[in-house]
């Protein structure tokens, strides 16, 4: 085996594209996980500079009041809304909330567990994660 | 090699010539199979086959037909042709799915892409190795577990009312074809995960009213490869051809390791 | 040298026979080692495609008996099948359906909770068990899952079968490649169960899924054994066109009806107690009779059909109990039959025929057992009716899986092996058919054969059709299609397919054979020529054995215990 | 350590976090944003027991998810017991590393150690 195995590996897990928005929901659940627990450790490493006194503090602020800091930050807001969200419903689903009923399929057997309130709530996740940015924006910007 | 010319095809362009009718040419798909032999090819090669269709024309009566008429030596596993034995999951245009209950038609393209699934070793071109699939599948002790589970004389069924049977029915129809295994994210990277396909027929006989094994089963796909690997991507029952919707199966069989269901 | 391997119990076949032979020999002693060696993949054998039911006489309260099922299966065989034979088959019966229940089995349910029945062809009481439409599928999947609680049984998956190897008196060992490397294996054994299903592949018209081919029967014959009443090929009236895919006689069971074009249910001119719920043979013949009567549709392919009309069934009643069925109807042809009538046609369904048996099973060589359709015990006859061949898998997957063991731990020392055997074998597949030469492409060659068998030996015969059909076969196979064009040793199913091409020739030739020689019409051979039944002269078995320069046709007697034959009418 | 026992803590810091962190974030906006953010007015949050309290539990909600949550991910990129042995205690390292950072920050900040 080896090589040979075949395995569709990182392209095929990290690929949102084939197979509708349940796997999108995945794809962008992990990447947000990831870039979350990247920001929290640069989020500690900014809170630590508080030690160093106010000089040292607002260096620090400063970096995040430029235009890149500001997306920076509208993106975590993003990140942080979505990944809260949906990881609310997965709770759910994990839980075997939410996932249908299972019974005798019929052809041509649509999938319960890929329902419609589900698809709604991720939906959801990431209309109000664009919001929040979209609000985040507003605030920082001040338009 | 030498590409040869489907026999139908060249009746069709001899008549042509006589008559000068035009061929219809929507009745012409070319597959595009990917071959390998892993003991023999350095890397795996694409190879062209045209052959005529009709509307019901499935993906595996094309297959044949190439092996058939054009090239005999496209390894490729089939038998019932209804979608009833799960030898022929493969991927067609990019998603598994099994090649005889795809027909052509549905497609919606003269090119057609064969490859075999992934996340299954290559035996030979379309065919993949089902060994961890059949261990997983072992794994999760998938029979009734009950001290009366052997009859003696005169025993009679347990009964079993119409909504309990509804409570398993949809999970019973696995037929092992693998797709589920095949579209799974984790399965794409994670070779020890048990998969779909094992975890919704631990479901199966847990949701029996016949069976006691459910604290047996919970124990096997406790571990850091079992059941909390699957992150409810979905993909497994979007493919699934039986609608056996093995993504609901593994999120109530999480509810009972939760605590949520008893 | 060849590589070898060793069991104890080698089980040929992972379809219903085979998978219930394992259990029931596990089950008996966990020493011995049992290898379930297959061409298919476990799970992938022709049974998982049985769709209908499980005949079994459950209720006797309710008004059946086993009694009724033993007389409703010997004369839906036209009185050829051995009484003894189906007695037991129908004694056995409730209890594999029970212990089937205890093992997972999924059968649909009535509203008490107790197993669902429904009415199947020639039944006097509505006695298939039924798990919606996917009896076989089902069955296949509770029986490998019970496989699985067994240590000793082993998996062979995708080993093709080639030969019998014994010494004379008793079995040795079988020859295998194991397709997945290409690799050639002895694998010796003690006893040896033949479970290789039927072989309705040598028809192009056929329900039979494609590794439904007459290799494991074909191995018996080569070995010295001989073949019983292989001119009976059933024809189901209903498959499917353009596939030929089955429609379930459950959908008839079901309340379905069989419309011909002056929108009349012609069963009523044929069958008027049973309708469309007679026996099979006398369904499909009634079909063709309709449409040689000018009463048939055309499908837009040019085939001649007929309708079944299950419209009036509702959609509701078809999703529950046909879901299968439905799918297919949909899938495959792009009707629902809760809109619209299917078209169908007599199609090849099962082979009443196999290796000879007696009624435990046994084979005629020592240490050998034959177990479902491949096996020809004999509870059958001319025709078997619906429902009773899952059946017989289960029963005789039992017996003999129980006596196969007793056998083994009798005999513990197994003969030793006769290297000649395994060398001429060798020499024969790869000297004479994987390095073969030809200009003629085998494929084609096997779909000649397989259309012949259609036009010659369908569901009228006649002298003409089957003497030309017997000339014809013997002309393909004389022609020079040995060859293997795909040189490779992995998964090489080309060279598999040949193989089997090889043994359909053989095969083909015995039907054809024993259809000529039987100038009557029983059950499904219905001879044109010969129209009526003639106990005085064909009230006996057909018996083949293989010979190189031409078949050796022999006769066995029926048994008979309490029912003289008569005239069967419905 | 049953995996279904992590999973439990993965769910259950998650959810802790959410409630905590809404909180948090909360008080952020009850001020006006770019005020709420000045040296003076952090260090008077951080003097509040309670609040340095909040913050030391989202800070160990949140690494025990989040490296848990990275745990997870690294798992299923590659199989082998020496690597997976190595991502489970790397995680744990990198949680336990985090978690006293910040701790310090916490605590010496609302000791006035500045
Ligand atoms: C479409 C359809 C529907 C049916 N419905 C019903 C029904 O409703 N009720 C009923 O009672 N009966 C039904 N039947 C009949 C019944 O399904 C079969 O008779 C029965 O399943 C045969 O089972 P088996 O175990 O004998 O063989 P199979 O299931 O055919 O298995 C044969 C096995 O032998 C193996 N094999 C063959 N050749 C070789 C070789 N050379 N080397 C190694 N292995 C080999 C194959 O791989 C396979 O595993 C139906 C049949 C068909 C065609
Ligand atoms: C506060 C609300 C949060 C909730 C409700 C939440 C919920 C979840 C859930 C349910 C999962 C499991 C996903 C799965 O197994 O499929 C998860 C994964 C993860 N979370 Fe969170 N989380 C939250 C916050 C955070 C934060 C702040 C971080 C960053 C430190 C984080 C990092 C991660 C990581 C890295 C994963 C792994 C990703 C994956 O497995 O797909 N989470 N989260
Ligand atoms: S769950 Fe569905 S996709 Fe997966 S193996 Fe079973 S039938 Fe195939
Ligand atoms: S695709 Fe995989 S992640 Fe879960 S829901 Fe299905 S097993
Ligand atoms: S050939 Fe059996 S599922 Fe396709």
């Amino acid at each position: 085996m080896g090589d040979n195995d075949n395995k569709e590996g990182f392209k095929g897990m990290a690929n949102p594209g084939r197979y509708g928005i349940e796997r999108v929901a995945y794809w962008l659940m992990r990447i947000t996980g990831l870039g979350l627990l990247a920001y929290f450790i640069a989020h500690i490493y900014e809170t630590s500079t508080i030690l160093d006194g106010p000089s040292a503090w607002n260096a620090m602020l400063e970096m995040t009041q430029t235009t890149e800091g500001h997306i920076f930050l509208t993106l975590v807001i993003g990140m942080c809304v979505f990944h809260t969200a949906n990881g609310i419903r997965l709770v759910f689903g994990h839980a075997g909330y939410g996932v249908g009923k299972p019974g005798r399929p019929d052809y041509p057997y649509p999938a319960k567990s890929l329902n419609m309130k589900g698809k709604a709530c991720i939906y959801a996740s990431i209309g109000i994660a664009a919001l929040a940015m979209w609000y985040g924006i507003a605030v920082m910007f001040g338009v | 090699m030498e590409q040869k010319i489907h026999p139908k095809i060249k009746e069709y362009q001899e008549k042509q010539e006589e008559s000068k009718v035009e061929v219809p040419k929507a009745n012409l798909v070319t597959l595009k199979i990917k071959k390998y032999n892993p003991n023999k090819d350095s890397s795996s090669s694409y190879q062209n086959y045209q052959v005529p269709v009709e509307k019901w024309t499935t993906v595996l009566d094309a297959l044949l037909d190439v092996k058939q008429n054009l090239d005999h030596s496209i390894g490729v596993r089939y038998s019932c042709r209804q979608a009833a034995c799960g030898s022929c999951g493969m991927k067609i245009n990019g998603k598994p799915k099994l090649a005889c209950f795809t027909k052509i038609s549905e497609l919606d393209s003269t090119e057609i892409t064969l490859e075999p699934m992934d996340n299954f070793p290559i035996t030979r071109d379309l065919v993949v190795d089902f060994s961890r699939l059949f261990a997983n599948h072992k794994k999760i002790m998938p029979y009734i577990m009950n001290n009366e589970s052997e009859i003696s004389n005169g025993t009679k069924e347990f009964l079993q009312d119409p909504k309990h049977v509804e409570e398993y029915i949809q999970f019973a129809g696995c037929i092992k074809c693998g797709l589920c295994n095949s579209a799974c994210p984790t399965m794409a990277m994670d070779s020890s995960f048990v998969g779909p396909q094992a975890l919704a027929q631990a479901y199966r006989y847990v949701a029996d009213n016949r069976d006691k094994g459910k604290d047996n089963r919970l124990k096997v796909i406790d571990e850091s490869h079992g059941i909390w690997r699957c992150h409810f991507a979905g993909s497994c029952s979007q493919v699934c051809p039986k609608g056996v919707d093995p993504a609901m199966g593994i999120q109530l069989l999480r509810g009972y390791l939760l605590g949520f269901r008893d | 040298m060849v590589s070898s391997i060793e069991y104890d119990l080698i089980i040929v076949g992972s379809g219903l026979a085979g998978l219930r032979a394992a259990i029931e020999a596990a089950k008996k002693n966990s020493k011995i080692r049992i290898g379930v060696v297959a061409k298919t993949q476990v799970m992938r054998s022709h049974s998982v495609s049985a769709e209908g039911g499980t005949a079994a006489a459950l209720y006797s309260e309710e008004g059946d008996s086993i009694e009724s099922h033993i007389y409703d299966t010997v004369k839906g065989s036209d009185f050829l099948a051995d009484q003894d034979v189906a007695e037991r088959l129908c004694n056995e019966m409730p209890n594999e359906i029970y212990q089937l229940e205890h093992w997972g089995m999924p059968w649909s349910r009535r509203e008490d909770g107790k197993i669902g029945q429904r009415a199947f062809g020639g039944y006097s009481f509505p006695r298939a068990n039924y798990a919606a439409d996917k009896v076989g599928f089902y069955l296949m999947q509770t029986l490998y899952d019970t496989c699985q609680k067994f240590s000793n049984i082993e998996f062979l998956n995708e080993w093709f079968v080639t030969s019998i190897i014994h010494d004379g008196r008793q079995f040795c060992a079988v020859t295998a490649i194991e397709l997945s490397s290409g690799d050639f294996y002895v694998i010796k054994g003690k006893a040896l169960i033949v479970s290789t299903g039927g072989a309705g592949r040598i028809y192009s018209f056929s329900t039979y899924g494609f590794s439904s081919t007459p290799d494991g029967l074909d191995m018996a014959y080569r070995a010295g054994m001989a073949l019983k009443d292989m001119e009976f090929v059933q024809f189901h009236p209903t498959g499917i066109m353009p596939s030929g895919i089955l429609i379930t006689e459950g959908a008839r069971g079901e309340g379905g009806y069989l419309i011909n074009k002056d929108g009349q249910r012609f069963m009523e001119s044929y069958a008027a107690s049973k309708m469309e719920l007679a026996p099979r043979d006398i369904v499909s013949r009634s079909i063709m009779t309709e449409i040689k009567e000018g009463r048939g549709f055309k499908h837009e392919t040019g085939a001649d059909c007929m309708k079944l009309d299950l419209r009036h069934i509702g959609d509701e009643v078809i999703k529950e109990k046909l879901g299968g069925i439905r799918e297919i109807s949909i899938k495959f042809s792009g009707i629902d039959p809760a809109n619209d009538l299917l078209d169908i046609r007599p199609v090849c369904h099962y082979m009443m025929g196999g290796i000879h048996t007696n009624i435990d099973g046994a084979a005629e060589l020592s240490g050998v057992w034959a177990a479902g359709e491949a096996a020809c015990n004999s509870a059958h006859g001319s025709n078997r009716l619906g429902a009773n061949s899952t059946a017989e898998c289960l029963v005789w997957g039992k017996i003999t899986g129980s006596l196969a063991t007793d056998f083994i731990l009798q005999n513990k020392t197994a003969p030793p092996l006769p290297h000649e055997n395994v060398v001429i074998e060798e020499k024969r597949i790869y000297d004479g058919i994987f390095r073969g030469r030809g200009e003629v492409n085998p494929y084609e060659i096997r779909q000649k054969l397989t259309d012949t068998m259609n036009e010659k030996a369908y569901v009228y015969r006649n002298e003409k059709d089957l003497t030309e059909g017997l000339k014809i076969v013997r002309e393909l196979q004389a022609q020079t299609w040995k060859h293997v064009d795909d040189q490779a040793k992995e998964f090489n199913t080309n060279f598999s397919n040949v193989m089997e091409l090889d043994s359909m020739f053989r095969i083909a030739e015995v039907v054809l054979l024993g259809a000529i020689k039987r100038k009557e019409s029983r059950g499904a051979h219905a001879r044109t020529d010969y129209p009526t039944r003639d106990d005085s002269h064909f009230l006996h078995h057909t018996l083949v054995y293989h010979d190189p320069k031409e078949p050796i046709m022999k006769t066995h007697p029926v048994t008979i215990t309490k029912y003289k034959p008569v005239e069967r009418k419905y | 350590m049953r995996e279904s026992i992590v999973m439990k803590i993965h769910y259950g810091t998650a959810l802790g976090a959410v409630a905590l962190v809404a909180i948090h974030i909360l008080m952020r906006l009850t001020v006006d944003f770019h005020e709420s953010l000045t040296y003076d007015a952090v260090v008077a949050n951080y003097q509040m027991l309670g609040y340095a309290l909040l913050l030391e539990l989202i800070l160990i909600l949140i690494s025990v998810h989040g490296f848990n949550g990275l745990r997870v991910i690294l798992l299923e990129l590659r199989q082998g017991s020496g690597y997976e042995k190595g991502v489970t205690y790397g995680c744990i390292a990198g949680m336990v590393v985090l978690i006293a950072y910040g701790t310090r920050t916490i605590i010496m900040t609302n000791m006035g150690m500045i």
